[in-house]
């Protein structure tokens, strides 16, 4: 059972990879994002699998971590690109 | 060879990029990252120190994983600054470049009156 | 173990990868989207080193936190990558440089190799002097107790990174809030996450914090969650981002070293030596410190990442 | 009592060195909590206890003539921390207790908080972050625990870098990025050697590691690899490209604390890993080095510091050629003139204290008075602020290595240290520093005693001269150290064990 | 009884597997960006629910499995709503910037 946990592991793993270097290419930054949006998918399966196979301890924790914290990439995308009012430059001091 | 070995295998080629990254990259940003994978990169030599320490019950030594643990809260405090300074420096410059020919000084050259 | 073994490698070249990417990727954001995942790949190498606590760090500032500092920050830089292509090194010194950092690398491999199976380890000495501190969880003991000191000044160095950061305002933004005024009304969908997110956050926050006594969590990685709350709703202008000259703000952010340092002192006087805990009180000092370390970690961290003053302060 | 257990179990007066440390950080909390002018009143109110400490410190090493150790938290080296202060330690710490308050003194005039405003950006941050560097040099002074100097490390970086950009025009922010960067590539190559030292002994206490080193690939890659990193906090040639924008564009008295001080924090700690962790190595190959490359530093620092047009650049150049004496000691460790080089190479760490700062701070008055710092406008300047260029060339004198200066007796021992060594090559450098020292001198000196004086915009504030002057004198003074400060700069070394038995 | 919770596992992490293989073989073969990154994120997060579900019957208290649950749809909110801000912030720029 440790070794199909393991494998499933790794396989999504792999999978996950796979897709990530198809789009962290590009074209545009919002692929990219998604990209990074997936492997946190992929990486949270992983995590949970591997640590159910080698039992360590504490490590849903961790994947409540990397799950409340998957979107805060493409939030903070979001709230850059919002065109803000162009910053007051003149005064340096 | 054990996962922990790997990882410092890892560890050393992150130090490496990372310092490549560091030097040759000219963008602050990407000093920024650069500096930021160095930084994983040593962490996980003393994440490796800490796994061939298990001992006593523990799977790793305690006190390198304390280290790591304090080593990433300063290093994200680090890249606050840095990041922080690198968008000062392009508001205010419209650039944001640390190549010192692009800040020769001014004719008038009156620093240090303020 | 020969599947752990593949999988073992596996991660460490995905791992690799993303890092290389991260480096030699074309542009600044494409850079940064690597680094995000980066980050959270790293978070499964620390649980296959079995430093459970130190993935949660790295899950909650490495990747996380520090995810939204960078893309921020390079989301506003992309003007300036497409003013100035930037003068790099000439092919020859990069070539120097990369030879450089092979050698470090490589010597750096050899000596990772050459360590021993089993290494010296304070392990035993950590377990042994567990009990006085009444926590189940040694690296939280380590950080509150045998090392204490350091963790008190390292709190003080986030207090000068936050002063650092500050110090870059326009002197007539000073004491005003960081973060530009919007005319926009804020992203439904963002608005929306946050409102769900922030109440389930908080809880897994104080959970992380609280099971950080006997099990792996604590001060950093609780506060760290909780801090990411606070920037999440802060992002989908749910609340303003506080005035900086603001008396609660200031002492939010010193809390947790001015309350480590007077423990400190008090230890010196009650238990003898600075840092201390008296006998039997360790536990509950120990738990009181964290709360106040909790609360600086979650307002220290937003802080950092919104930046400088740059509104005007009211009068 | 043996000498091994003195240097784990706690000594009378060991209580005051976490005060030495924990006095400044609560200076920072306090300034930054309570802010305003307030803030101002903390720093001042704070550094002569600060002081009392740093010389209480000094007077119960002496008093002992052994190592004060203080135990922190109750949990003994290797799973606790401890702090540790040899004759260096205290020299030093008293050197950043005197040059701190003078840097404050001089700041009060123009980094204050004006009456209308509740609290201003620039006081602020400046009278946080100069307690900072206390807290910080204090620790770097007193750890006795490699991790533990690494928060050191960090807390002078944090506290340090956003001083180079207190006024906020884009070249001092891109001069503090350059800084920012350098430090943290410097603070990360230390701790990766912390890490293989962990690796290969299981403690990062200094007194427990230093008889544990041999010469094995983990320690001579950590060996290196620190050093690097230190090395590039100090601004040794050929890492010192930061120097000279960071410390030309910070406000006077903040140049003069990063000059003076924070650089001999990181040398300091290259001395301490040398001279106390790395004792099993042979130290001759890195010394040679190390001296090689402060050879470089002095010869390119002095020639640039010749070529510049500004003042303030010219003394920071003058920094980068004065940080590579400080290196000369290294390959003279061993031998019956090591003591003789130690001491010239500690004297010369304070006496470029003093006098840099000095020097800085009378720049600073000069760049105010006259309105700019052009040193080819400055013709006849010193004739109508003279009591500033006296402490301007007073600090010179120590530079130059000219008697009677500490400067001089720094040099002066490096020199015959490396001569009765047979390592003439150090002495011929050193020589030719100390010419090209007094050329770029010359430069501001001789025109400004004679021609034409310009108008002064304002006049020098008596106050602010006479601090810059009492730092010069301070440096002129360390030339008469009796030879009992040369056995007190001993206490701790193994080298007086020796000489003693 | 614990072969059946194995083969349980074994079944729901499977079809897990498949779902997250799907999605990455839709993404090299979808010509539309758009269209693959939906189909993308929809196969991912089925076969992360999958993985979940084969665990759920192992995991070692109340609460352990309550967070696997709770894992499963705070990553089910991010993917929704990341994708539909990203989408928007590109939209309002007017190009796939």
């Amino acid at each position: 059972m440790t070794d199909f946990l393991l494998a499933t592991a790794g396989v999504i793993l792999f999978t996950v990879a796979v897709g990530l270097v198809r789009i962290l290419g590009g074209p545009g930054d919002a692929d990219r994002l998604m990209a990074a949006q997936l492997i946190g998918t992929g990486g949270i399966a992983s995590l949970l699998l591997i640590a159910a196979a080698t039992g360590a301890h504490g490590v849903e924790d961790v994947a409540l971590g990397l799950a409340l914290l998957a979107a805060f990439a493409s939030a903070a995308f979001v709230n850059s690109a919002a065109p803000a009012e162009a910053p007051d430059v003149a005064d340096g001091r | 060879m054990t996962s922990a070995t790997l990882a410092g295998l890892v560890g050393a080629a992150l130090v490496g990029l990372g310092l490549y990254g560091l030097i040759a990259n000219p963008q602050p940003l990407r000093k920024i990252l650069a500096f930021n994978l160095m930084g994983s990169g040593v962490f996980l030599v003393f994440g490796i120190v800490a796994r061939k320490g298990a001992a006593a019950g523990l799977q790793a030594d305690p006190v390198p994983q304390a280290m790591v643990i304090t080593g990433i809260v300063v290093a994200f405090a680090a890249s606050a600054l840095a990041v922080a300074l690198v968008l000062r420096l392009f508001e205010a410059a419209g650039q944001a470049t640390l190549d010192p020919d692009a800040w020769a000084k001014p004719p008038d050259g009156g620093a240090g009156a303020e | 173990m020969s599947v752990l073994q593949a999988l073992d490698i596996g991660l460490a070249f995905v791992v690799f990868a993303v890092a290389a990417w991260t480096i030699f990727a074309h542009g600044a954001f494409a850079a940064t989207v690597g680094y995000v995942v980066y980050g959270l790949l790293l978070a499964l190498v620390w649980i296959r080193l079995f430093a459970v606590d130190v993935a949660l760090t790295e899950a909650a500032i490495g990747s996380g936190v520090t995810g939204v500092l960078l893309i921020s920050a390079a989301a506003r830089l992309r003007a300036a990558e497409r003013a100035e292509p930037e003068k790099s090194l000439s092919g020859l010194s990069r070539l120097l440089v990369a030879v450089l950092c092979a050698v470090v690398a490589v010597a750096l491999a050899g000596v990772v190799l050459l360590l021993p199976e089993q290494g010296p380890s304070l392990a035993p000495q950590s377990m042994q002097r567990l009990p006085e501190t009444g926590l189940g969880n040694p690296v939280t003991a380590v950080l509150i107790a045998y090392r204490a000191f350091d963790t008190m000044l390292e709190k003080v160095v986030l207090v000068l990174a936050v002063v650092g950061v500050w110090s870059l305002a326009a002197d007539k933004y000073w004491g005003g809030a960081p973060g530009e005024a919007r005319a926009e009304r804020p992203e439904p969908t963002l608005a929306f996450l946050a409102q769900i997110l922030a109440p389930l956050g908080i809880l897994v926050g104080i959970h992380v914090f609280w099971v950080g006594a006997d099990e792996p969590g604590g001060a950093f990685q609780g506060g760290a969650i909780l801090a990411a709350m606070w920037i999440i709703v802060m992002m989908a202008r749910l609340t303003e981002a506080p005035r900086t000259n603001a008396f609660w703000l200031r002492l939010a952010l010193v809390a947790g070293p001015l309350v480590f340092l007077a423990a400190g002192v008090a230890g010196a006087i009650f238990a003898g030596s600075f840092f201390a805990y008296p006998p039997g009180f360790a536990k509950p000092a120990i738990l009181f410190i964290e709360a106040f370390m909790v609360l600086s970690i979650a307002v220290t961290l937003p802080m950092l990442v919104a930046g400088p003053p740059r509104r005007e302060p009211r009068r | 009592m043996t000498a091994g257990v003195s240097a784990i179990a706690a000594t009378a007066g060991g209580g005051l060195l976490p005060l030495a440390i924990l006095l400044p950080a609560l200076g920072v909390l306090l300034s930054f909590l309570i802010g305003g002018r307030r803030s101002e009143w903390i720093a001042l109110g704070l550094m002569p206890l600060e002081l009392v400490v740093a010389v209480g410190i000094a007077y119960f090493v002496w008093r002992s003539g052994q190592p004060l150790v203080y135990t922190l938290a109750g949990y003994t080296p290797p799973l606790g921390i401890a702090l540790r202060a040899d004759g260096f330690s205290a020299v030093m710490l008293v050197t950043a207790g005197l040059i701190a308050p003078a840097a404050a003194l001089y700041a009060r005039a123009n980094i204050a908080t004006p009456q209308e405003l509740t609290e201003k950006r620039a006081p602020l941050v400046f009278w946080t972050l100069l307690q900072g560097i206390q807290a910080a040099l204090s620790l770097v002074f007193l750890g006795g625990d490699l991790f533990n100097l690494y928060v050191g490390l960090e807390l002078l970086t944090f506290a340090a870098v956003p001083l180079v950009s207190l006024d906020g025009r884009p070249e001092t922010v891109a001069a503090a990025l350059r800084y920012l960067l350098f430090a943290l590539f410097g603070s990360v190559f230390y701790l990766l050697g912390v890490a293989l030292l962990y690796g290969a002994y299981g403690t990062l206490d200094i007194a427990l590691l230093a008889p544990l080193i041999r010469p094995e690939p983990a320690v001579w890659l950590a060996a290196g690899l620190m050093t690097a990193g230190l090395l590039a906090k100090t601004a040794l040639f050929p890492l010192h490209l930061w120097l000279p924008p960071a410390h030309a564009n910070a406000p006077a008295a903040a140049s003069a604390v990063l000059s003076g001080l924070v650089v001999k924090g990181s040398f300091f700690l290259v001395v301490r890993l040398w001279f106390d962790v790395l004792v099993g190595l042979p130290g001759v190959i890195p010394g040679t080095i190390l001296a090689t490359l402060g050879s470089a530093a002095i010869l390119f620092g002095s020639v640039l510091a010749l070529r510049q047009a500004r003042l303030k650049l010219l003394i920071a150049y003058s920094t980068v050629a004065q940080i590579g004496y400080l290196f000369i000691m290294f390959p003279l460790g061993h031998g019956p003139w090591a003591a003789d080089a130690f001491s010239g190479g500690v004297m010369q760490a304070l006496s470029h204290a003093f006098a840099k700062a000095a020097m800085f701070l009378s720049a600073g008055l000069i760049a105010e008075s006259v309105g700019h710092d052009r040193i080819a406008e400055l013709g006849g300047a010193a004739r109508v602020m003279p009591v500033t260029f006296l402490a301007l060339g007073l600090g010179g004198l120590s530079l130059m290595g000219l008697p009677p200066s500490g400067g001089f007796a720094a040099k002066w021992l490096l020199m015959k240290a490396s001569v009765e060594a047979g390592q003439w090559v150090w002495a011929l450098v050193m020589a030719a520093g100390g010419l090209l020292a007094g050329g770029y001198l010359y430069r501001v000196l001789a025109p400004a005693l004679s021609g034409e004086s310009p108008q002064l915009k304002k006049a020098p504030a008596r106050g602010r001269e006479r601090v810059a002057l009492v730092l010069a004198l301070v440096a002129l003074l360390l030339a008469f150290a009796p030879p009992s400060f040369f056995a007190f700069l001993q206490i701790g070394r193994p080298a007086a064990g020796l000489a003693l038995q | 009884m614990s072969l059946v919770v194995d083969l349980f596992s074994v079944v729901a992490i499977g079809a897990g597997v498949f779902f997250f293989l799907a999605g990455t073989v839709g993404l090299l073969r979808f010509p539309d960006p758009l269209s693959r990154l939906h189909a993308l994120t929809k196969a991912d997060n089925l076969g992360l629910g999958l993985v979940v579900l084969g665990l759920l019957p192992r995991s070692e208290s109340l609460l352990a499995a309550l967070k696997l649950i709770a894992i499963w749809a705070l990553v089910q909110l991010a993917g929704a709503t990341a994708a539909q801000l990203v989408g928007r912030a590109v939209r309002r720029k007017g190009s796939a910037v």
